[in-house]
């Protein structure tokens, strides 16, 4: 049995979020993911879940790491300036393999710039916005539907690769309200309790190590410090450093194609569009106007660790049209991958590409 | 067939409100499909607020309103802002208790704030009179649906207020006729 | 002196109507173009800072002015300048 | 001169609400500095982000609009880097004492000379009415559905504990009162602090019951009582009611300050 | 058992160096713990970044070690979710108090079921002695070569400013005292503080003049005066020396408290 | 006339910025960076400069924002964890055209890391760390000398393009002492002034608008907020925001070539090697160890905006071998401008690659 | 029970020899491998702890172990446990 | 030629200062070049400090010490950490009255704590005395440039003492002869 609404983006993300389970949630408003604290406000306290406004992103961001350690499902929610000031926190949460789910509504940057436009200025800060090097995951939903499903398995993914995982959504996405189907149950993939006698930073196969929830008698302990397997502060040896942020990088990268999901239609044309969130929806009616078997679309769910692979599926691509809300960040990580010509569409200001922008670019690009 | 209908007014009007309920009204009770947006921003605080909403039987791809082919128009500043351009074979239905110009298309003077506040005694619920000869006008969505979706939505103990709202809204809806 | 309120720039709070000692500002019952209603003027006259300003060469009371929270209230000068007589009610 | 010269009348109207109280603590502020024969080349405003920090985009002298939490730490870098210039803040409750608290408690601390005017209307205004570290208990905002459950700050106290020389809280309803303690905050060397109480109709009134924005400059009006009646009453033995506040002057005093005008 | 179990000795000995006065408060911490019957795998130990915060890395219990300045705002999220736990933050006056600031504050205001205890060095060990928010006036460090001129913090002052429920200042000399102190605010429900003076000599003492360890150490326990005594003098008009500092139990009172054990 | 010295790295940095007439200097003391704060502390206040110990690294780059406004050269110092912290504040300098200097001496990380350990981990961060679209100029010393000079030139550059200008330095060039010629004054261009009647955001041709100090009597409006060439915001006008990010990052992208600084060994070389900072030093000994011609290197003093033009200059490049303290950050943006093969040689934990590791590279890459 | 520094942990601070009432521990004066002068122990058998420990069940006094920064002081059983007659000094 | 130089002991004993000063003297008063560098870390406090230097007639671009062929060592700890594995065509110049292991390379032996202690009364000062050593036996540096370079570095009021230091150094290298 599922279940018809007609709801805004954000209500949708906070929703997916309660179904898979999160009963922790900590942030600070920001235009424009208020929305999604707001119905955490409302509906967390009568699930016996923890609801707290933090006095910044720092701590909002500090906070869900600490509740995750308990073994909660935990998220938060922010745009542009607030996913800056997460960044240290963010680090942490890499390098202390720390399962969380950060939200990040994306608005026009840099700095205050336009709190309640659309853009798509922060894909490559969510890859490398904190110091040093790491590797993580970020999803980005096209549609309510997706906000909800997105949200959701964001936590399962956080969970498995013991990651923050990002919800990379926009202003356009977080704001629009449409119509969603809501499953009865959404299936939770729980994090692998550490088992005992394993040190609590002890890699498997997979490269990730069993999780040591606090409370349980492990005795764990958790350092942002480079640590090794016991958790144990060792920064001085190379060794161990390499090894360390080598795994953490790996755990994900290696996992590409089990973490990647994405959408192909066409994979026969020669002008293939790649895009993710709202832009897809404007392709989507470029391919519904134009049902021409020659254009193809790449939608992107996974951006991070970026699924190079679905690219090779468009065997026959001259040219990939990559529209985005920023100054081309994706299309700059496409380029490293094929040899054909990669064509940046960007679009700053809050205006989504019309339908009549990308056929240019289509005309333009034959 | 996809239809945009626009919303404009100025803020406490209840024009966001207004977009909401008929969006529902199609998703939730008439099995239709529906995009909401709306402006936001400090600019919009003092001037004329803006809603739309995107109705159609098929899924809503591109989701901006570019070309609305409907009109809900409750301020003066709305109309000049939001409503002055309707092309000619567009539908507007106005508060014609606000708003003293009229539009080159086909136009339904509603004077639905007056009738808020003299015949139902609360102008605050204008707005669901406009909804209901918006309705009546154009049925873009059934009565029934939107009935529902005004249930839905408005404040506990308010429901039965609203339900004449609306109904005041058909009824004026059909005595208005058009112009031009 | 002339007690105005600039309606370009009123929003019709209404909080001048309750911080004037001498009841000057009344709410207002038309809304304008934009949905406000200014408050008016009632025998404005009677306003210490109208009729003493030039007088004492500066503001004198000004209580509406500095409440107004949108700087809609002034006083213009009246040519030619007429002091006016007026019943002041307490 | 009078305040209204200090507009940048080209910006006005600006995006308040109507009622908001903020034009009314700009009005006072700017009266106050009205009188302090400063040049308008040499007074620089600055604040963070939210409804009540677009103020110095209104006034007509240099101003630095910087990002949320953080005037008083761009201040710092401003007023010791040219003392010669007069430096105000203003920020909102959220601001100074949400994601500002530690710029506000250092710089209360340094008693670095500069004057902050901090509206606080109990609520974070310019995002749509959350719950804010001023927010009384029991109050209704929109991440506080069920009331707010958290204990508030009292701002004076913390910049009195923290080192500031000069510290008044005053409301959008005493405006000559305020007028007064902002010019008393601009003279004194050091750090000043003056917390306005202010309303916000829009997301704070609407939400907790005030219908006009008349009925809250009231309540402000009627809730504030001066340090001195407090006193008063608590000698006497009266139970002090749960929602009065303090108002007046509540702290001068004259230790070393940075940054002072050479 | 007695507090040396609560140690991870494979750990020992520990990284701070010979006659730091952190080892000293972690043992009465620990002691003071071990009184309360807690079972280690209900406790939490949390700490931000400097000496004073790796002491987390040394006990047996669970331990997030976090980033500087933060240990609060993970406590809060650790404790929040889990009301079970106990949960102890050790931190450092430049960890808590610089640019833990506005953690600390939120923390005291919203009187979380936590317990503080704060290694005072009146310096940032760990960089290797830059002054800190607590380095008294004229003191040197790396960064005040010329002696400091800044005005400290009272951060007893400002925690129970901001709303904390128990309060109290002892120092590495008085470890019985410090002892009980912890141990007061480990049952007190709300938010507790101590604030423990110790000796950096590496960093601190070595350039202000204290030759050996104990000549500081004799320094905190001349220097600290009794509330109560302070008090008598006062009265009595004697004037206080500015280089005397309160000790003792500063508050204790029972707000609303959030986090507390069900 | 010159003057000899044995300087550690980081005092040379704060001595450069002297010679460059910086008189503020905010931080917040962080290994291993600190010498150049606590040198700057001892050496401001004679030259009635501002030496302040902020409350943390928000609030550092924040005064240091603040003192540039009243015409003064300002500077912060830090490393990766308050470099993560400034992210903020850093986008609101790019979007405010605020003139400034940021020092990061690189540690390992991510998070808390190696605080003592050098590395070049925060090369991607120093591009694409704060939200939204922008561009910025980074400079990486490899040797004491350069801290000196390439500090130095950053406040001209800052004040030339009014943007924020990074010293990425490592560990490794910042503590070390070695021997360095001072000279005795560094050329100073000061920033170009507002011309009376000009609107404060309103661009020359080289697209940078002139500089309204503050107490000049200009009345400028500063914000991070979109704003016009007025300076007012301007926040939902989709035109007036892709025009001003455009500009902010064409103002800098366009100037490639001029803000270029480079250093060509061997350019008919067919085994090309590309390094910045500390690995300059091991390429250098490799070419001293090993003089044959067909090595070459392009020591990137400018990385960002990434200097591409130059890798054009040696035309029988074979391969491109890339060593960095990271996991290929740069060797990434390598990549994305030459067709022949980049061989990404990372180093990870805080040693420096040994001349053998690199000769074992181009033996490997033949 | 009797009293026992770990050389293994001890820096040498001598906050001991600062704190005893009894004054058990002295300043050593050779220093170990690490180039650390542990101090000496004089007639330690005098301790209140060492003495009485047994008898209360708990450890009395204390104040050494809980002053010494680097965990180096302890009381180890003796075997055969053997209570000392000892003079105390005041 | 490129002389990479190792000194080690423990926190306290001015192991840091020592090859600063070296590498002052070569590039300051020698016209050399040098390099100086450290271990930091938290790891360095409690155990063994360590420094090196690396001096030489042409620029130098490798910085990091890998084959030390010059040892100073100043602490047992000191020695087995850092010095066991010198390799033995090194020289090692020792603190004799601190450190009872020997290495396998030519090694000098120099009471320098005692000497320091006992003869200059000050313990803080046996560091220049291993300079002073090191430099006569090696020639590294000249001894005037050593003897500027320690001129520049100590605390004013210090320089007769550590130039006594320095000679004191000098003296006991010339008469302690190398073993093995
Ligand atoms: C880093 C960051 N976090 C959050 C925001 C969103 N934000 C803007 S204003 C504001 C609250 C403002 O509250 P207050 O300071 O009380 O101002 P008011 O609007 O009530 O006058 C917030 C949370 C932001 N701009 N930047
Ligand atoms: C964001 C950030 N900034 C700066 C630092 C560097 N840092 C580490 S510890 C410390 C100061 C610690 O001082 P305090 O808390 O007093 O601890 P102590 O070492 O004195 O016990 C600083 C500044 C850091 N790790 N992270
Ligand atoms: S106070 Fe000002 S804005 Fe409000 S009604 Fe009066 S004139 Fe208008
Ligand atoms: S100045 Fe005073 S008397 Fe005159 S209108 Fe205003 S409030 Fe009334
Ligand atoms: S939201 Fe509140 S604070 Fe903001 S302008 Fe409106 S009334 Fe004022
Ligand atoms: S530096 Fe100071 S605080 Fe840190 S371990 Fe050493 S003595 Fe203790
Ligand atoms: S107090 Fe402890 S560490 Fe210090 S000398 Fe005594 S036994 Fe050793
Ligand atoms: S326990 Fe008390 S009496 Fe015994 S050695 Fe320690 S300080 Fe002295
Ligand atoms: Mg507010
Ligand atoms: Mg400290």
């Amino acid at each position: 049995m599922t279940k018809l609404e007609f709801w805004q983006g954000n209500t949708a993300c906070a929703e997916g979020a309660l179904a898979a389970g999160c009963r922790f949630f900590g942030c600070y408003p920001i235009t424009p993911s208020t929305e999604v604290a707001e119905h955490m406000a409302v509906k967390l306290p009568k699930k016996n879940g923890i609801f707290i406004q933090m006095e910044d992103e720092i701590a909002s961001m500090a906070a869900i790491i600490g509740a995750s350690w308990t073994g909660m499902r935990a998220m938060t929610a922010t745009s542009g300036p607030g996913f800056s000031l997460m960044m240290e926190n963010i680090g942490f949460a890499a390098m202390t393999e720390t399962p969380c789910v950060i939200v990040n509504i994306q608005r026009g940057g840099p700095s205050t710039g336009q709190p309640t436009m659309a853009a798509q200025g922060d894909m490559m800060q969510c890859r490398f916005g904190s110091h040093g090097d790491y590797s993580v995951i970020a999803l980005c939903p096209a549609s309510v539907q997706e906000m909800y499903e997105l949200t959701a398995r964001a936590f399962d993914l956080a969970d498995q690769y013991r990651v923050p995982v990002f919800l990379m959504a926009d202003e356009i996405i977080g704001h629009m309200r449409e119509r969603i189907t809501i499953p009865d149950k959404v299936a939770q993939t729980p994090r692998r309790e550490l088992e005992k006698g394993v040190l609590p930073f002890q890699p498997d196969a997979q490269l990730i190590p069993g999780f040591a929830t606090f409370g349980k008698g492990y005795g764990v302990h958790v350092t942002g410090l480079t640590h090794d397997e016991q958790g144990y502060p060792c920064t001085t040896n190379p060794k161990v450093h390499a090894a360390l942020v080598q795994r953490l990088v790996d755990k994900i990268e290696n996992a590409r194609t089990a973490i990647a999901d994405y959408d192909v239609v066409n994979p026969d044309a020669e002008q293939v569009f790649v895009a993710y969130g709202a832009p897809v929806r404007t392709v989507r009616q470029v391919l519904h106007d134009n049902p021409r078997a020659n254009i193809g679309l790449l939608q992107l769910r996974t951006v991070w660790p970026f699924p190079e692979h679905a690219l090779t599926i468009f065997k026959h691509a001259k040219v990939f049209l990559v529209p985005e809300l920023n100054l081309g960040q994706i299309a700059r990580e496409i380029d490293r991958h094929v040899k054909v010509p990669v064509v940046s569409l960007p679009k700053l200001g809050g205006d989504l590409h019309t339908p009549s922008d990308l056929v240019a670019a289509l005309e333009a690009h034959k | 067939m996809r239809h945009e209908i626009r919303f404009s007014g100025f803020g406490g009007q209840g024009i966001i409100l207004s977009a909401v309920i008929l969006g529902r009204a199609a998703v939730m009770y008439d099995n239709k499909h529906a995009v909401q947006t709306q402006v936001y921003g400090p600019e919009a605080r003092g001037g004329a607020s803006m809603s739309a909403v995107i109705i159609d039987e098929e899924p809503i791809f591109f989701p901006k309103v570019t070309m609305p082919d409907i009109y809900v128009i409750m301020s003066q500043e709305g109309f000049e802002k939001y409503g002055a351009g309707a092309p000619e074979d567009a539908v507007m239905v106005l508060d014609s208790s606000l708003v003293h110009s009229r539009p080159k298309c086909t136009c339904y003077e509603i004077p639905a704030t007056r009738e808020a506040k003299q015949v139902l005694g609360r102008d605050i619920v204008a707005n669901i009179v406009m909804l209901g000869a918006l309705v009546r006008v154009t049925g873009i969505v059934s009565e029934a649906a939107l009935e529902k979706a005004i249930l839905d939505s408005v404040p506990k103990g308010t429901e039965a207020l609203n339900i004449k709202a609306m109904k005041k809204g058909i009824e004026l809806a059909a005595t208005a006729g058009s112009k031009p | 002196m002339k007690l105005a309120i600039d309606e370009t720039r009123c929003k019709g709070c209404n909080l001048c109507t309750k911080v004037c000692p001498y009841k000057i500002f009344k709410e207002g019952n038309k809304p304008n173009r934009k949905g406000i209603v200014v408050p008016e003027l009632d025998r404005p006259e009677r306003c210490a800072n109208c009729r003493l300003q030039h007088l004492y060469g500066r503001t004198l009371c000004g209580v509406c002015q500095l409440t107004c929270p949108d700087q809609a209230i002034h006083w213009v000068e009246e040519q030619p300048y007429e002091p006016k007589k007026v019943a002041i009610e307490y | 001169m009078t305040f209204e010269d200090w507009f940048r009348t080209d910006r006005l109207p600006h995006i308040y609400c109507a009622g908001c109280g903020n034009g009314t603590i700009i009005n006072c502020t700017l009266a106050a500095i009205d009188q302090m024969s400063w040049k308008k080349e040499e007074t620089v405003f600055i604040s963070g982000i939210g409804c009540s920090s677009r103020a110095p985009g209104y006034i007509v002298t240099d101003s630095l609009h910087t990002t949320h939490g953080r005037a008083l730490a761009f201040a710092t870098g401003v007023k010791m880097a040219n003392p010669a210039l007069n430096v105000v803040i203003f920020t909102g409750d959220g601001d100074l004492a949400a994601i500002g608290g530690n710029h506000f408690i250092h710089a209360c601390r340094r008693n670095i000379d500069l004057t902050v005017v901090c509206m606080n209307n109990q609520i974070y205004g310019m995002t749509g009415g959350q719950g804010s570290p001023t927010t009384p208990k029991g109050c209704l905002s929109t991440t506080t559905p069920y009331g707010c459950s958290e204990p508030p700050f009292d701002l004076c106290e913390l910049a009195i504990a923290a080192g500031a020389n000069y510290v008044a809280r005053w409301t959008s309803y005493h405006v000559k009162e305020l007028e007064k303690a902002v010019r008393a905050g601009l003279e004194t060397p050091g750090f000043s602090f003056i917390e306005a109480m202010t309303q916000c109709p829009t997301n704070f009134g609407r939400r907790n019951k005030f219908k006009q924005v008349a009925d809250q400059v009231d309540y402000l009006k009627t809730h504030g009582v001066l340090r001195a009646k407090r006193e008063r009453m608590i000698e006497q033995g009266e139970k002090i009611p749960e929602d009065l506040f303090v108002i007046g002057e509540l702290m001068r005093r004259n230790r070393p300050a940075m940054g002072v005008k050479p």
